[in-house]
Order: C-alpha cells, then structure tokens, then sequence
C-alpha cells in the first residue's frame, strides 16, 4: 500500500471530508497561504477557498467560540489552534461552554466539532511551545480526546472525529508529522473509544499515547534481543477510552508500563495505572505499576536538557528491565 | 416609525409576561422552593422585548445569566420555564440547567450562559454558520456592561467586524457589573464607543423605553440581513433587585434604586399607549390578569410535575 | 480555643499577613464593599483601603497576569477568582505565564503570588459554577496547589501560601465556607507538602481532600459502629503532596480509597492510586485500590441530580465495605 | 526636540548592535548550530531602541517572540544574549529559555514570551506595582499587530486606564501576524484608534524613523510618570525576514519586501547624522567595526561556554 507521512494523512482526512459533506469547514490562524504552522493544511486553500479555509486573527478564544456557534447552527467545523499551549486560552469556550452546552440545555443541541492541536516537545520550542496537556481534557466530560500515533490512525480517526455530533479534542504530535506510514486512499473510520495493539507480546504490557508508541516500539525491538516480548497498546482515543484492551493485555502479561510525554504527576499514565488497580486485573498483577512520563518541568529550551524531559527510548528500555528484572 | 396596535400590545404584553414571571419567581425562591442563585430582570423588560421584537422567528439570540425576559421575549413556553427554574424533568433542559441555562434552541434562542460574557464568542459562530449558510437569519447577541471588559468581547466583536456577520452586539448597561458601578470599570462613558476599535457602528439608546429600542436594534438588524456586518448597541438600564440572592446591595444607595423605579419601562409604555388610545385601562387589567394567570399556571404545571430521575443522570452528556 | 469558620479563618489570614507586609494585597471581583461572592473578604476594604482590596472589572485574564506583573516586582498579590470555573479564562497567564517564568528565566524571577479560589457543587449553581479542577493545576510544574479541609488548615495553609515564592492556587470549597472549627488567634504556617492525618485508623485508608475530609470522616464514625476503623489521610496540599504519609498509611491498612469531589477520570484520585501502586505500597495491598469521584458528568442543576453526581457519605460508606468485605 | 550628539550616536549604535546580532544569529541557525526557531526583527530595529531610549535605567520593559532588538536596546550583554541563542549555561536563562525567552530582569527586561499577547496582562500588573510601590517608574509593553486581537489586550489596556497606570503599550504593526496582513485582520486602519475603548491617547508613529518614535513615546513616558496613565502608540514598520524559519513568504510580494527595504531605518537615520554633520562616514565605519567584533566576541564566548548539566534539570522549576 502506499506511504504517506502523518500529515499528509490528516490533510487527506480533511480534504476527503471537505468534498463529502459542504458543512465541513476548517477555521484558525495562518491555515490558508501559509499551510499552518506545520504545512498540515497546505494546498486545501487552493480547492476549498477562502471561507472554508478560513483564516483568523490571533483569537483563540474566538475561534472555539466561533467554532461552537457554527457547530450549534448546523456546520461541522475543524478548527485549529496553532500549538497546544494556546488552547489555554480558549479553554473557557472548550471547557465550560462545547464540552457542556448539550448536557445544560438537556440534551437538545448538538456539537459536531474538532479542535486539532499539535502537542509535544523535541523542536527546541521551549516552554510555552511543547506542552502535552491531553489529562486535562480527559477530566472534562462531554469532550472526547482523540490523539493518533500513525498516519492510518490519524486519518481514520480524524474522519470519525468530524463526523461525530460531540466537542473532540484531536491532538496531534510535532515530531509525528513527517513520520510515514501506510494509508489507505479511501476513506475509512476508526471508531472512536477503540484501543489498538501496535504489538503483541507476553511478558509486559506498555500501554502508550502519541509519539511513545513509536518509541516503545523501538524499545520493544531491544527487549526482544533480550528475550523480552512486550505487548503495546495505544489506546488512540483518551476520553472515552477502551479499558477492555488494556485489561486484557494486563491479565495476561501481569505487568504494565504507562508511557506518555506529558510531564508524569497527573498525567494520563495516573488514569491508566488507577483503572488498572481498582479493576480485576489487579489480580494479575505480579509488580507494581509503573509510569513513565515528562519530568515536572517546563520544557526546557537547551536540546539535551530538552531531550531528558521527556522519556526516551532508552528510558522505556531501563523502566521494562527494572520490571521485569524486579 | 409606525407600529400596527398589534405589535404594540404584544410588546406589551410580553413585558407584563416578564415582570410577573420575576417576580413569582422571586417569591418562590424566598419560599425556599429552588436552590441556587438566581439573577433578575426587573426594569430591565424594555431591551429584551424591544429588541427581540425586531426578530422573525427563526432568527438567533444568545443570551445571559439574566436572561428569563431574552427567553420569554423570544417566545418561550412559560410552563417550561418555570419547570426548569423549579428543576424539573419538563423543564427546557430537564432540570439539568435552571435559571441560568434555559434554552429554547428550536425557537432560536440558543441558551443563557453562566459565564459572564462567554456567548459573545459563540455568537460570532452563530453569525458565520448563517453567512456560510446564506440564510439570511441574525442574531442578537446580550450581554451586561460587566461583560464588555471580558477579552472575549474584544475578539468576537473583531472577528465579526472583519467578515461583516450578521451579529447584534446588545449590551444592556444596567449600570453595574454585580457591585462593579460602570464609573468604575470603564474609563470611558458609553460602551458603544468600543464599536469604534472594529470598525462598525456604535449606538447608544434609552433602554427603558421599549420603542427607542426596537428602532435602533431594527436598523442593526437591516444592517446585517443585508450583509453590511455587525452592531454594537448600548441600552442604558437599571436592575431593580440585587445581583442575585447575595446582593446585600451596599454598593448603591436607596435613592438611586428609587429613581430608576420612576423610569419603569412598563409603566412608561402603558401610559403611552393609553395616552394615544391604543389601550384602555380595562384593556391593561385584562392583559395583566391574563398575564398573571398565565405564570400560575405555569407555576402549577411545574409543581406537579415530576423531577428528573436518577437513573438518566447521564443522558445528554454525550450526543 | 476560639472556633470560627473557615470563611473566617480565610479573612483572618489575610487581615494578618497584610497587616504584617504592606507588598500583600488582594486583587479581584467584587472582593471590596461587596465582600466577595461568598463574603470571605468582606470588612477588610475598611481597614485596608481601596488600593489593597482592589475591586477589578470582569476580567480573568487580565486579574492573573495583574497579579503576576506584581508578583515579579516585589508585590505579594493575592488573586480571587470567583469561581473556579472561570480560571479557565486565566490559564495562559498561570499556566504559560505564572508557572514557567521562572524556570524560563534561569531561575531569575520570583513569582510570590496566589490565587484564591472556590471550588465545588451543592449550591444549585450548575454545570458551569461547580467545578472541581484541581487536578489540572497539580498537572503543571512551577505551580503548587493547596486545597484546605478545616478552618484550621485554611488558615495556616493561607499564611504559608502568602510567604511562599511560589505561584499558588489556593481552593477553597463553598460548601465549607460557614463550617466551624478551632483556629488559635495568632498566625501560623502550615508547612505546604507536609498530609495530615485526620483520623487514625487500622483498617482501611481514605485519601480524601477538601470536603470529602468532611464526608470521609462522617463515614468513619458510621464505619466504626460496623467495627470498621479508618485511617483519614487529607493531602492538604496536592502539589507537591506528601507521598510518604500517604505510603505508610497504606502500609499499615493494606487498603485505600482515594476520594475527591472533581469527576472521576483523570482526577486526583487517578494521581493517588498510580502513585501507590508504583510505591513500595504495592507489595502491602490486599485489595485494589479504589477511586471514588464526581459522575463524569457536567454537575446538573436539578438538586437531587446534584447530590448524586458527586460522593456522598453513603457512597464512602459503601465503597468501604466493598473494599473490607471483598 | 534637542539630542546630545552622544545620545544620537548612542541609538546608531543600538541599532547597528541589532542588526548585526540578528544577521549574525540567522547565519548560525542556518549552520544548524541551533534548534528550534527564531523570529528576526530586521527592519524593525528603530522602534527597539526609539522607544528604549526614552527610559531610565531601572524603568521596565516587557519584551515579544521577537524579543532581540528590545533586549539589546534595553542594554543586555550581548555575550548572555548571545550564550542564551545557543542553549548555553552562561545564557540569560541558563539555556532554558532559547531566543523566545530571553529575560534581564536585573537591567529591567522582564523577558519575552512566546505567546502572542501574553506579555500584556504582565505589563498592567508591572504598573499596577509599581503605583503601588510609588518608585516612579515606567514599563513599555511592546506587543505586534496580531497581538492586538487577542482578548488579553482589551482586559488589560482596560484595567491600566481605569487605575491609571504608568505603561506604555507600544504596538510594533509590522503589516503580518505570520501570514495574516492587518488588512485582513482589522476593520480599521490604526490599531491606535483602540486606545478610544479605554479612554486614553492614542498615536500613530512611523516605525522606521527612530527620533519619530523617541519623540512621541517619551510623551507617553512623561505623561505615565506625572501618574496620568497609559498610551497606546502603534509604529508602522516591517518586518524584512520571514515570521519564523518555516516561512516562505507566500503570502506577499518580493516587491513589497523590498520597497520596505528602501525605507531602512538605519540606513535613514545614518544619513540623517551625517547630513547634520553629527557624524562622519569614517566615524559610522568605526560604529559598524566595533558592533560587529562584539557580535563575534559574544560568538565565541558562547561556542566556549559549558553546556547546562543535566544534574541540575530541575533548577529553577520552584524557589
Ligand atoms: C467570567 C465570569 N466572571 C465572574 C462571574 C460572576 N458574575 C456573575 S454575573 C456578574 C456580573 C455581570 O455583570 P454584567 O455583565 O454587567 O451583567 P448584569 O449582571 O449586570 O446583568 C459576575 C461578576 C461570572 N459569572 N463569570
Ligand atoms: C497565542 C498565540 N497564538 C499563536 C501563536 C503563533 N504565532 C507566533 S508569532 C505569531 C504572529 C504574531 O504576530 P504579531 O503580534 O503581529 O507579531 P510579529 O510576529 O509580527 O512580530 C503567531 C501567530 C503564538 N505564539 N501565540
Ligand atoms: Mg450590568
Ligand atoms: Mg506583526
């Protein structure tokens, strides 16, 4: 089948999804001409116009709001905030007005919208650049948190994300845009809530979000030269998450690693490792837990300090060795 | 500007509809009969109904944490309201909203807002998704003089003026942001002046005179139906009661409540309709009385019926 | 000693740390001639003056960078926030701002702030007056974040928050505002970091905080008619919180609760449970470790509706048999 | 307005310091001696050092993403800058700000952010304090076009006009927001008028002549230390590179580019000086010479610093 990087997948979602259903719209800063930040939604411009691809000043606030009020009305926008540390501004209209309004007004509005968002460290961005703030909106209930580790996963997800009547939070990974993959040309959905095995195996569970597939992935790779056979499971979607999946894979590896970029105090791996000790597989369970996850520091702008803020591959093979070697 | 007796008499009687509904709810809550907190309109009737009057019916509003007179104004069923108000599994929102949430979606009123300022942005929306659309419906947007300091304000009013939507930007100046006089809070005198840092056109009009209103909000409304963009419209008003059950109302004095008390909105119309024989005195009782029974009944149909239940706790969190 | 209410206590460490550094003032809402929404600063406008107990339009955004912009200029802002709700019109001034200047800045820069802050349901405020958002600030590094109990915790935990140089959300719970309880006259510091254990116990462990101390506590005198005796751990702060009290409890238990009022996934409950199950905790446990949180539901207006969307005492009560008769 | 020739010389200087720290800074990242991304200010640097010039030493400023210019005007040591661009331990931060997050706060920068409009809450607070603190100083806010329609803009110019505080906010509109011309982004054609929301002046400066923006900041100065409140100043000026090192420039004409080039403002104000016989060519050679061996002195001195250790990752996160 044919390659395509993770943005081209998620370009190609919102392209097929644009041409099927006029209501689909794309809305945020610098998305147009310039193609976003990260070049994702380059050329659409050039097919769908100036009003489907929309442009906006620097609003974040104003753009969810005017996302949630076409949404309301019958539109089906995918907008954009440009790094995921800006969606702290528009956390009030994501928060307290798209992940609620359904639920207030007793079930009688619908809110069929994205908000994609880049999260993640390794550019040098710095601080205010490089957060992964994903836990925050697995807290709110009436949002749905997506965040795919392949370009399949991308583009099937993002297409399920935009036809779904909810407030979906798509986060999507800096370092994952030029990674490739094979995608098919066709549109497909991957239902949400659904975890994926990226791999399977027998002595550890590693249950990892975004770009620490990846890299479990090659951690996985080393093990195995060890006679270590690990299991991966992405779950894909954080809010509502597949449960199921992981406690299967837990029952029958009786070890677990949760990995995530996010700075590790409560972070997603806290609600992984929580569900996984109050639910029946805590029976199985022959180590304890363990999460690997982002320092709690901010992210540091120095490339090597950059890189040992967030775990590595190298440190999901030490953390699987320390279980295992218990 | 000539208005058919019609017309006139349902401003009026939705204004009555207004008053009466506050104040029996103002009563229940005394009676301990609702929880919460709940935010007023009295004396504020005149900018609601003269606004919304303008509106055809599949037109848009979004309104505010004061918003019973936006809903009745825009045609709500009372007997829901109440309901909700009260929490009931009949209210407009199943009991899950209360006062602060009512919303009447299918007749276009698109929901109060708890925030202070948080529909502004979503108004924005409500008048892109009719431009792309191409409906040629608008919509009103309310909000207080406190929520013209919000950071949303300024971004949805920009967004709005660049792509020229079909928004009314309703600001009903009732002088305080909760203790917050307007002296205070702006350095400025009226609040439609900030129309000015958008580009489009500001007006400021007597808010407790319901025709002076529904002129000034119509010409906003010509203005966007056409695709010529948005308004910002200050409508200067007083609240009568307290912010809201807290209120001990300190921040204002005695004399200057009663000074606005002369200026009623619904007495002034009254007596102007009466005055030009639209109306008679009889006319004004029956309407009144009407008025009245209308919210008992209201109140009855609340008070039986019956509360949401447990078992659907979660219905509506997700579509 | 003398009882006064947790309101009180607030107003009582304030009064007192601004009577001692004139650089502490209160920047806010409706904080001066109104009191607050819920009365905590009212009288202090008489003796301090409108400079000190500054009345602010409603403006989040602008209170919390106001706040800092002091903070790193020799002042020791005390924010409100009236509800928690709307600290999420301030999270790019405290979360990219107010936590991170410092680190960002090489350790140049000193952000004494707090900000002040009432959480919580059971006031029929609805879906966007009654959230619980703790768990987002205890998710970014350079924050603290405390969450008192009792009048007397309030008080000592206010009194150290102030002479941190720290950023500080401070929550407060409304519904605990008029509970009473002994508070000494003269200031004291509660050391931030450091549980207190509200009740000894043999049996079972209850992480609760805020006011499901309360309802814990409530529990536990029922519990004990049953012969059940628990131990009554109360973080007090939840960033940085106390790790080895709450281990050594576990320990000695070999059970526990985590109980908070904020929605159950992704709460800090998830925090507290995946920390005990990574400890040396783990190998103590003779049951899984349970959560107890809000419905992940938006909180519903209706009063009935309400009181089941978070933990009651009964709720406690059950999850602890559940746990002790397995 | 009179200038000591020294003063004059001083800003030349300034300004050439700039120019050369950016070009030299853009010739590095294009070796891949650096990670991340940059935003350069070439073309913008009269506005830095015409408005920087008018403080005293322990007077504030609050810096943007494109920070450098603000930073050298404002009398940072180009070695630090310089150490910072490159991740040193010698930086301003350590290595743990990089170019968007350079700070001085002991020469009273209080940094850059790399969030469009975030300094602006900051500025309010800063003149909050210092009113407080009564020290009679000032703070200037820079802030680009784009960051004036961000809600965090409206709040805070809001509350500095209603408490009258001793800041400046100073809009460098240099035509984009990344790609988004003020065309596009605004209705209006000054981004000055805003000040009219707030009750205070407001002023249009051109940006590229550096005595022009001197001139009209130092009366925003005067007036904010007299204790009679805020400005809002927007210098028209441009930005000659890209918006950050992903940009290809689609989005405007190479003639447009390069017609702004024309207008130099070093070019301009070095032409001036030696018209008014201020200075000679041969004198300017100097300037040039010696601004540039600091540029290479603070290379070196960074290539030579340690890198920060990983052992002390943790440094800073808390006090
Ligand atoms: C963002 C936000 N901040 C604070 C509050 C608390 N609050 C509720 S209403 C109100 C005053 C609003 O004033 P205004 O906008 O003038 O409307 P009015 O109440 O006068 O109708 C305040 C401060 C809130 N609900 N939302
Ligand atoms: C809140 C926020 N939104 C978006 C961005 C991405 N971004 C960085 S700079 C920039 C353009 C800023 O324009 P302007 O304020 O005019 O400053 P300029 O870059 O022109 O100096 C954008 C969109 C950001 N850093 N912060
Ligand atoms: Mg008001
Ligand atoms: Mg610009």
């Amino acid at each position: 089948m044919r390659e395509i990087t993770y943005a081209e997948a998620i370009r190609e979602a919102l392209r097929q999804e644009m041409r099927k259903d006029k209501n689909v719209f794309l809305i945020g800063e610098d998305l147009g001409i310039y193609g976003g930040a990260f070049g994702v939604t380059y050329g659409l411009l050039d097919e769908f116009g100036e009003e489907r691809v929309r442009d906006t000043p620097i609003s974040e606030a104003a753009i969810a709001g005017a996302a949630l009020g076409a949404a309301i009305t019958g539109m089906r926008p995918v907008a954009e905030i440009m790094f995921m540390d800006f969606t702290t501004i528009a956390m009030e209209q994501i928060v307290n007005q798209a992940a609620k309004i359904k639920f207030m007004f007793g079930g009688k509005a619908k809110v069929p919208m994205v908000v994609r968002t880049p999260a993640g460290s390794g550019t040098g961005a710095a601080a205010q650049h490089s957060q992964s703030l994903e836990a925050w909106f697995t807290h709110v209930p009436g949002l749905k948190v997506v965040m795919p580790s392949t370009p399949y996963d991308a583009k099937g997800l993002l297409i399920s994300s935009i036809r779904d009547n909810n407030p979906i939070i798509f986060i999507e990974h800096k370092l994952l845009y030029k990674t490739t993959g094979e995608v098919p040309e066709e549109e497909y959905e991957i239902p949400l809530g659904v975890a994926d095995i990226k791999r399977k195996g027998e002595d550890l569970t590693i249950v990892a979000t975004s770009i620490m597939v990846q890299r479990a992935i090659s951690a996985s790779k080393e093990l195995e030269k060890d006679g270590i056979s690990v299991e991966i499971v992405d779950p894909r979607t954080l809010k509502p998450y597949d449960k199921k999946t992981i406690i299967e894979s837990v029952k029958k590896t009786g070890k677990v690693i949760a990995v995530h970029e996010a700075c590790k105090t409560g972070g997603f791996g806290a609600e992984i490792a929580a569900m996984i000790s109050e639910s029946e597989a805590f029976d199985y369970l022959d180590a304890p837990i363990k999460r690997l996850g982002g320092l709690d520091i901010p992210i540091p702008y120095n490339r090597n300090l950059e890189r040992h803020a967030v775990p590595q591959v190298e440190d999901i093979i030490n953390a699987a060795k320390e279980l295992i070697y218990r | 500007m000539k208005f058919t007796p019609e017309k006139l008499i349902d401003m009026l009687i939705k204004m009555y509809k207004i008053r009466f509904f506050e104040e029996k709810v103002d009563y229940l809550f005394a009676l301990g009969l609702v929880h919460g907190t709940m935010h007023l309109s009295i004396g504020q009737e005149a900018v609601a109904v003269g606004a919304i009057s303008t509106l055809k019916p599949d037109d848009y509003i979004l309104s505010t944490h004061r918003g019973h007179g936006h809903c009745i104004a825009k045609g709500a069923d009372i007997n829901l309201m109440m309901a909700e108000f009260l929490g009931k599994e009949t209210g407009y929102c199943r009991g899950r909203g209360g006062s602060m949430h009512i919303a009447d979606v299918e007749k276009g009123n698109l929901g109060a807002t708890g925030v202070v300022g948080g529909g502004i942005p979503i108004a924005s929306g409500v008048g892109l998704s009719i431009k792309m659309r191409k409906t040629g419906q608008v919509v009103i947007c309310f909000f207080g003089d406190g929520a013209a300091n919000q950071g949303a304000f300024h971004e949805s009013l920009n967004l709005a003026a660049i792509w020229k939507l079909p928004v009314i930007f309703l600001c009903e100046n009732n002088m305080y942001g909760m203790s917050m006089s307007v002296e205070k809070a702006f350095a400025i005198e009226n609040i439609a002046k900030r129309a000015g840092s958008y580009g489009f056109p500001g007006e400021v009009v007597d808010g407790n005179y319901v025709l002076a209103v529904y002129k000034v909000v119509l010409k906003a409304v010509e203005r966007a139906r056409k695709g010529k963009g948005p308004s910002l419209i200050e409508c200067k008003t007083y609240r009568w009661k307290g912010h809201s059950k807290s209120d001990q109302n300190l921040y204002r004095s005695k004399e200057e409540i009663e000074s606005w008390k002369m200026k009623c909105p619904i007495k002034r119309f009254k007596e102007k309709l009466i005055a030009e024989k639209i109306i008679t005195n009889e006319e004004i009782k029956i309407i009144e009385e009407n008025a009245k029974n209308i919210i008992e009944k209201a109140v009855d149909f609340a008070k039986n019926s019956p509360e949401p239940s447990v078992e659907e706790i979660f219905d509506g969190v997700y579509s």
